[in-house]
C-alpha cells in the first residue's frame, strides 16, 4: 500500500509492503529504493513508540488522528497529514473541488483574547504588517499578515475570547 | 525559628518551595486556584487551601485570601515565590502586620529596592554605577518622549514595577515612543497592577549578568558568584549560565563587592539578586535588584552547592546563614533551559492543551524543576514556563553536552513548548564559543525558528504512514467486532507477551 | 579513539552508558531481547539489534550474538555494563580477537583479578592485607566443610565468579555447610556459569569499603575515595554512600593506596573497584576486585564532580584520564537507594507487574537512573533493580534529608518496591548517627518490613470508600447509558475545566 | 452511606454524606465524629488522585478493582478490602456460608519456578520451616510455613511454573 505524508509542505510518497511477516518500507531515499525493514512498537497507551528503520532506532511520539498526525522524532516535531492509495482513489470518485481553503484566511494559533484590531475592511496590507494585538498568558502579541492583500473579512472584535484554529481576518 | 510555611505560589517554584521545607523538616502549606486544583505544589503540600477563583487577581494575587489560609491553617511564614506577590512591599507589610515571617525582605527595604527608581538612587548613593536615565518616572507618553529625546536614544521604556520581561519596550526614534510607552504601560498594569514606567539609556550589546547575594539577620552577608543572562528573546530570559562565558576576574570580583555594599547599604536581609549590564569594554552598570528568589537560582545551587531556598527559609526564621565567604566554592559549570508552553515556528505564541505525552531527562548532572505530569491541562491563565532544566559539568563544554543531550530525552506531547527551539540554539557555534550578548537571540532569530536540519524528516514520514496503517487497521477491527468479544488493543497483547511465562 | 559503542547489557545501566557516549559524541548502538524491545535503551540508542530470544543465555550473555551484533553496525567499541559478560575474560578477550575496544579490562587482567581467589594471591603479594581463607577453590560440600572446620566458624562460602550477592552463603556451623554449598552453587551456576565456591573466614560486624580506581594505558592511575556500602541484605548492597560515615582519615589513605597499588601491580586498566572488609579497629581487609562498572559508581560521581562512565570510554579509545589525583577534590556527601521490585513484607520476593503508574523525583540534589516507565511489564527474567535514586547533599545530614524528601516523592505503582522499606530504614536512629555495619539490616529486619508508623491508615480507608464509591457510580453510570451517548469520564470533565475558557 | 473497609486486617467503618455539596466523612477518629469535609479529585487516567481530608493533602495512587484496591499514600501502600451498605445488605439475604476460605492454603505471592519441596504429605511442620525453594529473579527463595500443620495437599511439582496467586501447598 501506498502512503501520501504531506509533511512540512512537501509530499512523500511511502510504499509499505509485507515480506516475509515484516513490514518493509520503499522510498527513493530509503536504502535506493530497494526497502528497508520498519518496525513500530506501541511503548505506551499516550503515544509513544519505538521506531526502526533498518537499525536505526527513534523513539516517536504519535498525537492526533490518523490522517493529521502530530509526530515527536528526537526533539523535532512534524505535522502530517496521511492519506492512503484507498483513500486517494475513494476521494477522486468523488470527484475534484474542495480541495485545500485557505489562502488568506489568518485563523489563530492559540486561545486568547483579542485586545486591539489595526486594519478595517478593504485596507492594503503588507506582509509582516501588525494586524490585531492577542493576549494571552500576559503577553500582548502582534498578529502580522503573512501575505500581502487587502482586507476581506474581519471575524472579530476587540474583546472577543478566540480559541485556537479560529477564524481572526481573511485576506484577498 | 518557624515551623510551617505557607507557599504563596503556584508551578515549580511552590514544588521547590515545598521541597526545602521538606528538607529543613518544616511543614507546608499549598493555596490554590481552581484550575490548579490537581497540579503537584497541591499534592506535594501537607495542607492545600482554595483561594477560590482562576484569575490571578482573586487567587495568588489576593493578599486576603492568601493570608486567611495561613491563619486557617496556623502556617507561621509565607514564602512568595516569584512573581505574583513577591515584589509587594504591601504583602510583606501585611505578613509582618499578621505575626507571619516573610520569607524576604521586608517592605521598607522593598520600597527602597524594588522600586526600580529609587533602587537606582540608593545604589548611586552608595557608589554603585548605575545606567543613565531618569529618576523620576514618566506620567504619560510625551513627557517619556522628551526625557528619550534628551537622552539620546536607543532607550529602554521600563515599567517601575516590572520584571521578568514585561511590560519593556525598546524604542530606537522619538516618533516611536506613545505607541511603545502604551503597550508597555497596559501590560504593566495587567501583569503588576501599575503602569508607571520610567526612561533608560540603552547600553549598545551588553551582557546581563547579576550577582547572588544573601544576607541574614545577624548582619551575615555572602554573594554566590554571578549568572549569566545574556540569553533574552524580547527581555525575557531562556538560558542561563553560572559562571559566565566570559567574565573577566576583576570585574566579577568589583562587581560582588558592589553587590554586597549596595544590598547592605539598605539593610537587605534574605537572598536577592543585583543584576548588572556589562558593557564590552568590561564596565558594569546597575540595572536594578530583584527581591526575591529568582528562576535562574538553580544554576548558582548547582555551582556553589548551596540550598538558596533553605538559606531564604533559615534567614526568615531568624537563624544565621549556615556558610561564610570562606566557606563557598565555585564547582564546575552550570546551564538552565527554561522550557515554555510556546510555539517558536509562531512567533513564540503561548501554546495550550493536554499534555498527552511526557517523557523527563535523567542521570548523572541533570536536575528537572517541573511541574508538568501526564494529562495535564497546560492553561493560558499564567506565565508560560511549565518546567525548567539544570544541567552541570565539570567545564562549560561538558555543561552544554550534557544540557543537549539531557534536552533530547524531554518529550512533552499535546503542546508545542520550547525545546527544539533550544536545542538549537545550544548547538550554534556562537554560543558554544560564549560569544554572545544580550542581542544575540533578536539577531539569529529566524534561523532558529524553523525545522533544523530536519534530520528525522524521512523516519517521520515513514512512521506517519505506520501509525495511519495501524489506526485504519484499528479502527476496521473495532467496527467489525462487538465490544464484548474484541480482543485486546495491540500494545496490551504485546505488553502482555513480554509478561513471565514459564519458559525461562 | 572510537566512535561507535555497542551497550552490551540492558535497564538502567544500558541509559547511563547511552547518555555517556552522548556526553562524548559518540554513537551508540542497543541489543535487546525480545522482552526488553519497547525499553528505554533501545528507545534512546542510535541503533538498536534485536538479540532473539528472552532468557540471559540467549541474549545478553551470548557473546557469538553480541559481536554478532557490533560487526553489522560497525561498531568500534563495546560497553558491558554490569552483570551479564562484565567479568567475563572470554568476552574481553573476542572483543580484543575481533578488533573491538572492551570498555574494561583485557581478559588477562580479568583471569588475574576477577576470578577470586587468583585476586587474593595477586593482592597478598602486592602487599595488599587479605582476609584469612582457602587459596583454592572447593571441589565439593566435604571439601569446603574440611577447609571450614580449619578455618573456624563462621565463615563465607563464595562463588568463584560471583557477584551482586548470589552464591554466596554465611555459614555458622559444620553440619550447616553441605547444605549451604548445595544452594550457594546452584545459585551460581545459574547465574554465572560456574558453580565452584571457595571459603573465607568471617569478619566480625565488618564494614564494606570500597575504593574506585581509574587507570589509563599512559600509566596515569587515579583513585576517586571510597564508597561505604556496609547496608546489605543477603549480602545484596541497598543503600550506598560516599563517603563513608565513618572512616578515619588515616585508614582511607592506606586503602587507597593499596587500591591503586594493587591495581597497578596487576597492569589494571580502565575503572575498577577495591572492595574491602573494615573491621571495628579499623583494620582492612581486601575482599575482591570489581573489574567493572559498579551500580553505586554514582554517588563517587556526584561527590567528586568526575563522569566515570565517560573515563571508561576515553580508557577504552586510548585516551588519558580527563583528570589528576590533584584534580578530584571529595565535595559533600551523597547517597543512593536502589530500587528493587521487590516485597518486602514477603520476604523480598521479585514483584512482576505492570507499572500501572508512575511519579519521578526532582528538584536540586536529585539525580535518577532509572529504565521505568509508566505501561512496562516488570518480567522475572532478569535482575529485580528497577532504578536508583542518588540523592547529594553540603553533608551528610542535608543528603539523608534530601533522599528521604525524594522517597516520598517518588510513586511507583503497580509493583511492590523497596521504597517504603528504604524510607523506614533512612529513618532509623542508627543510621541517622552513621552507626552500622554489615549486620545491621539482618538485625533489624523485622522491625524494618512492617507497615512502619500507619500515619496515614485512616486517610487511606477514607480514600478506598471515596474510589469504591466513585466507581460505583460510573459502573451504574456506564450500564445505564449506551456508549455513544455517555459523557466523558469524571476527570476528563475535570481536565476540560480547567482547561481555557474567555472568563480570565 | 457506610462503607466497611478492611485495611491492614482491621476494619474501619467510613461513612460518606453529602452535605451543600460537600462530601463529609465521617468516623470516631476524624474531627471527633463530627465529619470532616473530603475531596477526592483525579489527576491521571493512571488511577492518581489529590485527597484533602479537611485541609490535609495527601496524594493517593489507586490500583486495583473497586473491591480490592491497593492505595499508595505518602510512599506506603496499603491493600484495602472495600464493601458498601447495600452490598453487606445484599450478601446477607445470600445468607451466610463462604465467609472467607483460606486457613491453611499458602499461595504464591510470586511468578516463578518450584525448584525444590522438602515436605510430603502427611509431614507435621512447624511455623517457619521452609517447605519449598522457589527461584525467581535468579535468586532461590524459601517458603515458609506460615502456621504449625500437617501437609494435606502439595499442589506443585519440582519445575512447576507458577502465577502470582497460585496454591502451592495446603496445611491442616
Amino acid at each position: 500500500m501506498k502512503y501520501h505524508v504531506t509533511i512540512d509542505g512537501e509530499e512523500l510518497e511511502i510504499e509499505l509492503v509485507e515480506r516475509d511477516g515484516r513490514t518493509l518500507a520503499i522510498h527513493p531515499e530509503l536504502d535506493d529504493g530497494v526497502g528497508v525493514p520498519v518496525e513500530l512498537v506501541p511503548v505506551q497507551r499516550s503515544g509513544s513508540y519505538s521506531l526502526l528503520v533498518g537499525d536505526r532506532s527513534l523513539p516517536v511520539v504519535a498525537t492526533g488522528d490518523e490522517d493529521e498526525l502530530t509526530l515527536t522524532l528526537g526533539s523535532e516535531t512534524w505535522n502530517c497529514a496521511v492519506v492512503d492509495e484507498r483513500e486517494v482513489l475513494a476521494r477522486a470518485a468523488l470527484g475534484p473541488g474542495a480541495a485545500r481553503a485557505g489562502g488568506g484566511l489568518m485563523r489563530s494559533v492559540m486561545p486568547g483574547i483579542v485586545r486591539d484590531i489595526r486594519v478595517a475592511v478593504g485596507d492594503t496590507v503588507e506582509r509582516g504588517q501588525a494586524m490585531l494585538i492577542l493576549e494571552a498568558m500576559k503577553m500582548e502579541n502582534e498578529i502580522r499578515a503573512e501575505v500581502d492583500g487587502t482586507v476581506k473579512t474581519v471575524h472579530v472584535t476587540p474583546g472577543t475570547a478566540v480559541a485556537k484554529g479560529d477564524s481572526l481576518i481573511t485576506l484577498e | 525559628m518557624i515551623s510551617k510555611v505557607l507557599v504563596a505560589n503556584r508551578g515549580e517554584i511552590a514544588v521547590r518551595v515545598i521541597r526545602a521545607c521538606r528538607l529543613l523538616g518544616l511543614a507546608s502549606v499549598a493555596v490554590f486556584s481552581d484550575a490548579d486544583r490537581r497540579d503537584p505544589h497541591v499534592r506535594m503540600a501537607d495542607e492545600a487551601i482554595a483561594l477560590g477563583g482562576t484569575s490571578p487577581a482573586d487567587t495568588y494575587l489576593s493578599i486576603e485570601k492568601v493570608l486567611n489560609a495561613a491563619r486557617r491553617t496556623g502556617a507561621d511564614a509565607v514564602h512568595p515565590g516569584y512573581g505574583f506577590l513577591s515584589q509587594s512591599a504591601e504583602f510583606s507589610d501585611a505578613c509582618a502586620a499578621a505575626g507571619l515571617a516573610f520569607v524576604g525582605p521586608s517592605g521598607d527595604t522593598m520600597r527602597k529596592m524594588g522600586g526600580k527608581i529609587v533602587a537606582r538612587r540608593e545604589m548611586q548613593s552608595a557608589g554603585v554605577p548605575v545606567v543613565p536615565g531618569t529618576l523620576d518616572p514618566s506620567e504619560d507618553a510625551a513627557e517619556a518622549q522628551r526625557v528619550a529625546d534628551e537622552i539620546g536614544y536607543p532607550v529602554m521604556l521600563k515599567a517601575v514595577s516590572g520584571g521578568g520581561g514585561k511590560g519593556i519596550r525598546r524604542v530606537t526614534r522619538s516618533e516611536d515612543v506613545a505607541g511603545a510607552f502604551e503597550r508597555a504601560a497596559s501590560e504593566a498594569v495587567t501583569s503588576f497592577g501599575d503602569g508607571s514606567l520610567y526612561v533608560e539609556k540603552c547600553i549598545d550589546r551588553p551582557r546581563h549578568i547579576e550577582i547572588q547575594v544573601l544576607l541574614d539577620s545577624h548582619g551575615n552577608a555572602v554573594h554566590l558568584g554571578e549568572r549569566e543572562c545574556s540569553l533574552q528573546r524580547r527581555h525575557q530570559k531562556i538560558v542561563e549560565e553560572c559562571p559566565s562565558s566570559w567574565l573577566p576576574d576583576e570585574t566579577r570580583a568589583a562587581m560582588a563587592d558592589a553587590a554586597v555594599r549596595g544590598a547592605a547599604a539598605v539593610g537587605y536581609e534574605n537572598a536577592g539578586t543585583v543584576e548588572f549590564l556589562v558593557d564590552q569594554s568590561g564596565e558594569f552598570y546597575f540595572l536594578e535588584m530583584n527581591t526575591r528568589l529568582q528562576v535562574e537560582h538553580t544554576v548558582t545551587e548547582m555551582v556553589y552547592g548551596v540550598d538558596i531556598v533553605a538559606e531564604q527559609l533559615r534567614i526568615a526564621g531568624g537563624e544565621a546563614l549556615s556558610v561564610t565567604q570562606a566557606d563557598v566554592q565555585r564547582n564546575g559549570h552550570a546551564i538552565e533551559v527554561r522550557v515554555c508552553a510556546e510555539d517558536p515556528a509562531h512567533g513564540f505564541f503561548p501554546s495550550s492543551g493536554r499534555i498527552e505525552h511526557l517523557e523527563l531527562p535523567g542521570g548523572p548532572g541533570v536536575r528537572l524543576d517541573t511541574f508538568l505530569f501526564e494529562g495535564q491541562e497546560v492553561t493560558l491563565f499564567y506565565d508560560s514556563m511549565v518546567g525548567k532544566l539544570i544541567c552541570w559539568g565539570e567545564d562549560r563544554e561538558a555543561a552544554l553536552r550534557r544540557t543537549r543531550a539531557a534536552l533530547r530525552e524531554f518529550v512533552v506531547a499535546g503542546i508545542s513548548t520550547t525545546i527544539p527551539f533550544t536545542l538549537r540554539l545550544l548547538a550554534e557555534p556562537e554560543i558554544v564559543a560564549g560569544h554572545y550578548d544580550t542581542s544575540y537571540l533578536d539577531e539569529h532569530m529566524e534561523r532558529l525558528v524553523g525545522h533544523g536540519a530536519g534530520r528525522h524528516r524521512l523516519a517521520a514520514a515513514v512512521a506517519a504512514a505506520l501509525v495511519h496503517r495501524e489506526r485504519a487497521r484499528e479502527r476496521v477491527h473495532r467496527r467489525a467486532t462487538p465490544a464484548a468479544a474484541r480482543g485486546p488493543s495491540p500494545w496490551v497483547v504485546h505488553g502482555r507477551r513480554n509478561a513471565m511465562g514459564g519458559d525461562r
